[in-house]
């Protein structure tokens, strides 16, 4: 076992590497530059930009050969420098540092929105299977899949905040994380969120569950006298929460820079999401690759996490 | 007597009652300290740094401004407004020197008085250091014989200093108004190390800035809000008690649609608003909607290069355009009124301005269709069918095809090129708009150099330069300076660093010349020059200047002690409450 | 002979109704299961026994399947028609049950000893240790090596015999007064299933219950049953103690079952078997449901269904070839 | 087919264009899912008004600042110009008109006529980005499962980084940088998005090449290409077809994403590019948002509907 989790830390480092070079370059290599921000800023007052445009590219180092800034990059980086970011004029980490609670609350939350209505939803549905209310989660679980997130968001803003005024159109961090209000205003959010995930998953247990309630150890469970919750809720769920657990973690690790950006963008929250992306924009080379590697590592870290979980639900798998 | 006092009482109480779903209570007569003033703004619009010295935007030196007084102001008239000086910077009859006093009770953060020994370290060892390399030097730099070179400043006592320069340029006193100082005791530790002092702590968080400025760092959450707490020692404020709010913070919003839902909420005190909201908003009581002129001005920018089509370096044929695009439309249709027809880079909010001697082309009755195209058959081109309209045909008697560049994402650029695709239409010139990411922009179309050469393109390598590629009209909004409009030499000068349409004209660079000079020190002279310079410009027309749009700015109506005008937030340190 | 009746099963039908249409799976079984005997449910597969065994529990999936008619009598109450909650309080503990395969039939994510311990605690209330022990007894009665460990053994850990008879451990953890064993051997080799068939025997000397044998193999029937019900067609077509079955079998079908048992006193050219095969229970024939396949086929057996009726003390036949013989004794 | 399964072990699916006949049986089982054919209807439409739609209706692009603002049928808004002498503000109130009948943007620009460019765009990205994925995807996975060994083991591991980096900060990243046109896009969505299918193939193919038809061809001396070109490609081909039919939504949303966020192309007109602009006049002009969205929102529904369809009808058992 052990052995297992070092050769996976191992291969998680490659990874992690290879991802990492891969955004440095894409970025340094690329047409674009840093300094077109401020070109374009000191070109918009009136003022002759040429005489600037090396000195700014000295000041940051852009000048040097792109493998010297990489290998100083890779220098610094293990030695736990994680770099400037000129674009939010901070060292990144405390960037990261400030922001990254913002995504992590709204993931989580509509995680365990998702996961908790989801898989309730599906275990309903296919106890129901055929039923009118199989159908009515099906097509509701079809609509949540197909609604484009960001979309949905715009509308809820639409129609609960700017026509009800049930909501305040934005996100204000003036709340204390753990206040009441904070988890208020976090609703339509963690709805636009979790909706998405919320549908794979009802239809995802769904069939999981289907897949077990036939299989003979049902019989067997009844046979014993067992009461229909505990044959469904125990041996059955137990049986189908194995796939279940790969895809809701999967798709954990995949929203976190996907659907959860385009949801703060909607909702004006600034979570790492935001920061990112207004870092590529500003071609803020530190906070990209930083980001993406704490992207990366994440996933991996997931993964990791999955298989540990598969190996205590399904003792059947073992690892070595 | 105690009537007014009721009065004064339940006007307060309206306030409250008005205020309840707005911020939480405040129940005194004003002026007094309370509450936050939230200011709200479009993500696009935040700071890059707080490390003024580096910073290329705006908003910086706006950020920063909140904390740290320039030397002075103006009010809305341009009259000058006092800050850090003790009185006005007064130059030398040969326009030569200035001298600058300071006030003595400014302080920095650990208590030691701000000296001229820091302004003068701050021009000579920061802005004016090469390892620095200040964004802006260009301002503190004259030509000395084809040699950029600094101007000179020299401590006299401990509030008093001078900056002596080589030749008189009139306007560079503007430019002192708006110096600010580093401690030098901080940043001597950083003297040389551009990392270091890039990521000096002190200067990222302000922490030195004493009671320089109405208000102190707190926090700055990138992309969500910056925010700054009174700062009771308020060099200004000893006589007044200003300023009136306990925090000022500058939210930012994704969309400006969202930010004004925020602003009808309440839950914001004031932010711009977007032209066709207006109605809405002057209709709400609890709302005050200022329409003030702003500094920014679009321009279509004639391509005079030898990659752009041959007739736009005929001064006819820019005319002839100029007359087709009419400006009204482009107020009414995408301002829907806020803005008003600009006609030279000199804004009617100037003093320098002057209405009568420009050419005012694009609006009645320099606006007829018809009259373009008679124009441009006079510059000697000939109109052929298409289908069933009337085509200008080129001196190769194909029809003549102009590629507008322009960048996406301004709903009014956008529009605008949109519109000028149209109004071109009707003269016979169909126009291809093209548009590309601001990046590509400046390298493509703006920076040029003479073919063949080794030169490094930049925005103007002077006559015979081009861009790498061909364009003919880009579309793009600056700024001007009401006060300084010499600036704008950039552009149209022929050695201007903007002028990457290519126009040289040697009336406008002697103009540009002598109002920098001895011959512009009198004001009046001045005026004279300014009148001559847009005279010739508006009938050169290198660009099409088109609009300067007007702002519009709501306010909780609650706030008190706003002076609406060009310059509206100058005395923002006296804004309350009632 | 006295015997008393503890399982009392009458007409007996679970339809399926399914997209190709009604599945008539058992199609009007009757039959009495006595105290402290075996009884074997004989026949070919797909003849409706697993579902008949199922049926008395209501342990089919339904919908699709249905209880269409008949009765299910155990002590006083018809299985088929008491709620849910009573019928549970059966299951397991009066009656239970031994699936043919269990690989499949045991849980694969819990460990014996949870499945074991939860069936025990399923009826009535004992603490932690007392079930363990109970449990541990259980599969040591089963002589399951280690049983110690074997209670910490996921089923994927165990042998095909040891998982059988772990199952079987659970199936009488409750001590039910009747087990239903279906197929218990078809999934095991030889060996195992001798061990099986041992343990089976002995249970029922030891605890004097009744068991329902399932199978298709009369050699075992030969080896455990005390009496056998033949099932054809979803329908119990001859029922009697298992010499007689064996030795004199009345009904045609049975006779050729019997007909294709292995003989080794006597060599044959080829084995022997019944023409034609086993009726679609979606569409079964008119009348007795075995007439095309019947060598001694008449008329009536075309139209009419035979009943089961007793042609010698407790052998009971469905077969028109009999309809006068009870008249006979009379 | 059950005993073809069981032969199969219960996991592959037939060749399916090799025979006739099973077409002809797929589509039976396809039209026994009423939903997937509501979704290939609207497929259909929208492929019509994709292809012959543009000829219709008026240019997308053509603005008209007279009708600026138009609302759709059945709506009006007011619209407020301010006289800059006076400063005097005069309201009108602006009706819809019949010859707009969805209303007009900001510019005056048709929003019928954009939103049927929308339906080319997004059905073109589609189907390119998809079947370059697919392609890909196909070759790589086929490639590897039977060449196996260290070939495997490179492509995998790069497999593995692609499906750890950070998709959507990818596409950002790459768009970004190399400038958004549709071209790229369709080249960043195909080029990062053929890993999930790689995967799966690999393992399908995998599971065909022990089988006996593939080692016969083998023992006959059939080429390595011929094995894979004749034997694995066309007996995964089904499978193939499911996981385009499914992904295709994934590319259309990703477009839509992109495009919302400002990184559309700006040439063109999809209906992410129009919910971008939406998005600014929510408050004032709402259905500049709303109808992009319905759209997408449909489109996606029916591809999820036509695919989750196909699926079954290709392999019952599957799950979800």
């Amino acid at each position: 076992m052990r052995s297992y989790i070092i050769k996976r830390l191992f291969y998680s480092v490659i990874i992690a590497w290879g991802i990492l070079t891969i955004t440095f370059v894409l970025l340094r290599v690329g047409p674009t530059s840093p300094v077109d921000r401020y070109i374009l800023n000191i070109a918009a007052r009136g003022q002759d930009v040429d005489s600037v445009r090396q000195a700014i590219e000295a000041r940051y180092g852009l000048d040097k050969p792109i493998i010297e800034q990489y290998l100083l990059y890779m220098g610094n980086l293990l030695q736990g420098k994680w770099g400037w970011s000129f674009s939010a004029s901070q060292p990144v980490m405390d960037l990261i540092g400030s922001h990254w609670i913002y995504s992590f609350q709204l993931v989580l939350l509509s995680s365990i929105f998702a996961i908790i209505v989801g898989v309730g939803l599906g275990m309903l549905s296919a106890v129901k299977q055929n039923t009118k209310i199989d159908y009515a989660a099906s097509i509701f679980s079809f609509i949540g899949i197909s609604i484009p997130g960001f979309w949905l968001g715009l509308m809820l803003i639409l129609v609960f905040a700017v026509y009800l005024g049930v909501f305040r159109t934005y996100y204000d961090t003036n709340y204390p994380i753990w206040s009441l209000e904070n988890l208020r205003q976090l609703i339509l959010p963690v709805l636009t969120l979790g909706i998405g995930s919320l549908a794979g998953y009802v239809r995802y247990t769904r069939s999981a569950m289907l897949d077990n309630l036939r299989k003979e150890f049902v019989t067997t469970a009844r046979a014993k006298g067992l009461s229909e919750r505990t044959v469904i809720g125990k041996h059955v769920l137990r049986n189908a929460v194995l796939p279940l657990v790969t895809i809701i973690m999967f798709d954990l690790g995949s929203i976190v820079f996907g659907g959860a950006y385009l949801t703060e963008i909607v909702f004006g929250i600034p979570g790492l999401g935001q920061v990112s992306f207004n870092a590529i924009f500003a071609n803020d080379y530190a906070v990209v690759v930083a980001v993406t590697l704490i992207g990366t590592f994440l996933v991996l870290f997931i993964n990791l996490v999955t298989d540990l979980i598969y190996t205590y639900l399904d003792p059947r798998i073992r690892y070595d | 007597m105690a009537k007014d006092k009721l009065m004064k009482w339940t006007g307060a109480l309206v306030a409250v009652s008005m205020l309840v779903s707005a911020m939480s209570g405040c129940s005194a007569p004003a002026p007094k300290i309370a509450d936050n003033f939230i200011e709200g703004d479009v993500s696009g619009g935040e700071a890059e740094t707080l490390n003024w010295i580096l910073a290329a935007d705006a908003s910086s030196f706006g950020y920063v401004g909140y904390t740290l007084e320039s030397l002075a102001g103006y009010d809305n008239k341009f009259n000058i407004v006092l800050r850090c000086l003790a009185k006005d910077i007064e130059a030398s009859p040969d326009g030569l020197v200035y001298t600058i006093n300071i006030r003595p009770d400014l302080k920095w953060s650990d208590g030691s008085q701000v000296t001229s020994e820091d302004y003068v370290y701050t021009l000579k060892n920061l802005m004016f250091s090469d390892w620095l390399n200040y964004n802006y030097k260009d301002d503190w730099q004259e030509d000395v014989d084809g040699v950029k070179r600094f101007v000179v400043p020299a401590v006299v006592d401990n509030t008093t200093f001078t900056v002596t320069r080589k030749f008189v340029q009139p306007e560079f006193i503007y430019t002192l108004y708006d110096l600010m100082p580093y401690p030098k005791y901080i940043a001597v530790k950083y003297e040389g190390d551009v990392d270091a002092f890039t990521q000096a702590k002190e200067f990222n968080s302000l922490s030195y800035t004493g009671n320089l400025g109405p208000y102190t760092f707190k926090e700055w959450l990138k992309n969500d809000k910056f925010v700054l707490s009174r700062n009771p020692g308020f060099f200004m404020g000893r006589e007044t008690g200003a300023p009136f709010f306990s925090e000022m913070v500058i939210k930012l919003f994704g969309t400006s649609a969202v930010m004004q839902a925020a602003l009808e909420a309440g839950d914001i005190t004031q932010c711009g608003i977007e032209p066709q909201n207006v109605a809405k908003f002057k209709k709400m009581e609890r709302i005050n909607v200022y329409t003030i002129p702003t500094r920014g001005y679009n321009i279509i920018s004639y391509n005079q290069r030898n990659n752009g089509w041959e007739g736009l370096r005929n001064k006819q044929v820019r005319q002839a355009i100029s007359m087709a695009v009419d400006k009204d439309t482009i107020v009414k249709k995408i301002y829907l009124g806020f803005a008003e027809p600009a006609y030279s880079f000199i804004p009617s909010s100037s003093p320098w301005y002057s209405d009568d001697t420009v050419l005012k082309l694009g609006v009645e009755p320099l606006n007829s269709k018809q009259k373009a195209i008679e124009m441009l058959k006079a510059a000697g081109y000939a109109y052929g069918k298409s289908g069933d309209r009337d085509v200008l045909l080129g001196k190769d008697g194909k029809p003549v095809k102009l590629l507008l560049v322009t960048t996406p994402g301004s709903d009014v650029v956008e529009s605008m090129s949109m519109l000028i695709k149209q109004e071109l239409a009707d003269i016979g010139i169909e126009v291809e708009v093209k548009w590309v990411q601001w990046a590509t922009l400046i390298r493509q179309y703006m920076s040029n150099k003479v073919p063949g050469s080794d030169q490094e393109a930049r925005y103007n390598n002077g006559p015979g330069a081009i861009s790498e590629e061909a364009w003919d009209l880009t579309l793009m909004g600056h700024n001007t300076d009401p006060l300084a409009p010499s600036g704008s030499r950039v552009f149209f000068a022929s050695d201007g660093g903007l002028n990457s349409f290519g126009f040289f004209n040697s009336k406008v660079d002697e103009l540009f010349a002598k109002i920098r000079s001895q011959e512009g020190l009198d004001k009046e002279d001045r005026r004279k020059m300014y009148q001559e310079l847009s005279r010739v410009i508006s009938e050169e027309q290198p660009v099409d200047f088109i609009t300067y749009s007007r702002g519009n700015s709501g306010f909780q109506r609650n706030v008190k002690g706003i002076e609406p005008g060009i310059n509206m937030g100058y005395n923002y340190y006296l804004w309350h409450f009632e | 002979m006295t015997v008393n009746t503890i399982l009392e099963v009458s007409n007996l039908k679970t339809w399926f109704y399914t997209r190709r249409g009604i599945v008539k799976a058992v199609n009007g079984v009757d039959f009495d299961l006595w105290q402290g005997e075996c009884l074997c449910l004989v026949g070919e597969s797909g003849c409706g026994k697993s579902v008949t065994a199922l049926s008395l529990l209501r342990l089919f999936d339904s919908p699709p399947g249905k209880i269409v008619s008949g009765k299910v009598i155990y002590d006083g109450i018809d299985l088929t028609s008491c709620p849910v909650k009573r019928i549970r309080q059966v299951r397991g503990k009066e009656i239970a049950m031994v699936f043919q395969n269990a690989q499949s039939a045991l849980n694969p994510v819990f460990t014996i000893g949870d499945q074991i311990m939860e069936q025990i605690n399923a009826h009535g209330h004992y603490g932690r240790a007392e079930t363990r022990k109970k449990a541990l007894m259980l599969l040591e009665e089963m002589n399951i090596p280690q049983a110690e460990n074997a209670l910490t053994m996921y089923p994927h850990q165990m042998s095909g015999g040891m998982k059988q008879r772990a199952m079987i451990a659970m199936s009488l953890s409750c001590d039910p007064a009747i087990l239903i064993a279906d197929e218990p051997t078809t999934a095991v080799d030889v060996t195992i299933r001798a061990q099986i068939m041992f343990i089976l025997q002995e249970l029922m000397s030891r605890r004097n219950m009744s068991i329902i044998f399932i199978t298709h193999d009369l050699s075992l029937v030969r080896e455990i049953g005390d009496r056998a019900a033949v099932i054809y067609g979803g329908k119990v077509v001859e029922i009697a103690p298992v010499d007689t079955i064996l030795t004199a079998p009345a009904h045609p079908y049975t006779r050729g079952l019997i007909a294709c048992l292995p003989d080794i006193s006597a060599d044959l050219k080829r084995l022997p078997s019944i023409p034609g095969n086993t009726p679609n229970p979606i569409d079964l024939p008119q009348g007795c449901t075995f007439h095309p396949r019947c060598k001694d086929v008449m008329d009536i057996c075309r139209s009419t269904e035979p009943e089961l009726v007793n042609i010698a003390g407790v052998h009971k036949v469905a077969c028109h070839l009999y309809d006068n013989a009870g008249v006979d004794r009379a | 087919m059950t005993e073809l399964r069981a032969e199969q072990g219960g996991k592959s699916r037939r060749p399916f264009f090799i025979s006739h006949r099973l077409v002809g049986y797929y589509w039976e089982r396809l039209q026994k899912n009423r939903l997937s054919l509501v979704g290939l209807g609207f497929i259909g439409f929208l492929a019509l008004t994709g292809i012959f739609g543009p000829f219709v209706v008026q240019d997308p692009q053509k603005t008209d600042f007279n009708i600026k603002n138009l609302p759709p049928l059945g709506f009006s808004i007011q619209e407020s110009i301010y006289d800059i002498r006076t400063g005097e503000i005069t309201t009108t109130i602006i009706q819809s008109r019949p010859e707009h009948p969805l209303g007009t943007d900001s510019k005056g620009r048709d929003m019928l006529a954009m939103l049927v460019s929308g339906a080319r765009i997004s059905l073109l990205v589609g189907l390119l980005a998809t079947g370059i994925a697919i392609f890909i995807g196909a070759f790589l996975g086929v490639l590897s499962a039977y060449l196996g060994g260290w070939v495997d083991n490179a492509l995998m591991r790069f497999t593995d980084i692609m499906m750890t980096f950070p998709f959507f900060l990818l596409l950002v990243l790459i768009v970004f940088i190399f400038g958004p046109s549709l071209a790229i896009i369709v080249l960043v969505i195909g080029l990062t998005g053929w890993t999930g299918a790689a995967r799966l193939i690999r393992s399908e193919a995998l599971s065909l090449r022990t089988r006996d038809f593939i080692t016969a061809s083998k023992a006959l001396g059939a080429s390595d290409t011929r094995v894979i070109f004749n034997h694995l490609i066309p007996n995964v081909s089904s499978l193939i077809i499911v996981m385009a039919s499914l992904s295709i939504p994934g590319v259309i949303m990703a477009e839509a994403a992109l495009s919302f966020i400002g990184l559309g192309d700006p040439m063109s007109t999809s209906w992410g590019t129009i919910l971008n602009t939406g998005q600014h006049s929510l408050d004032s002009a709402w259905w500049v948002a709303v109808e992009p969205g319905i759209m997408l929102f449909l489109t996606v529904l029916s591809f999820n509907f036509f695919g989750d369809g196909l699926r079954d009808a290709f392999d019952p058992k599957a799950s979800v």
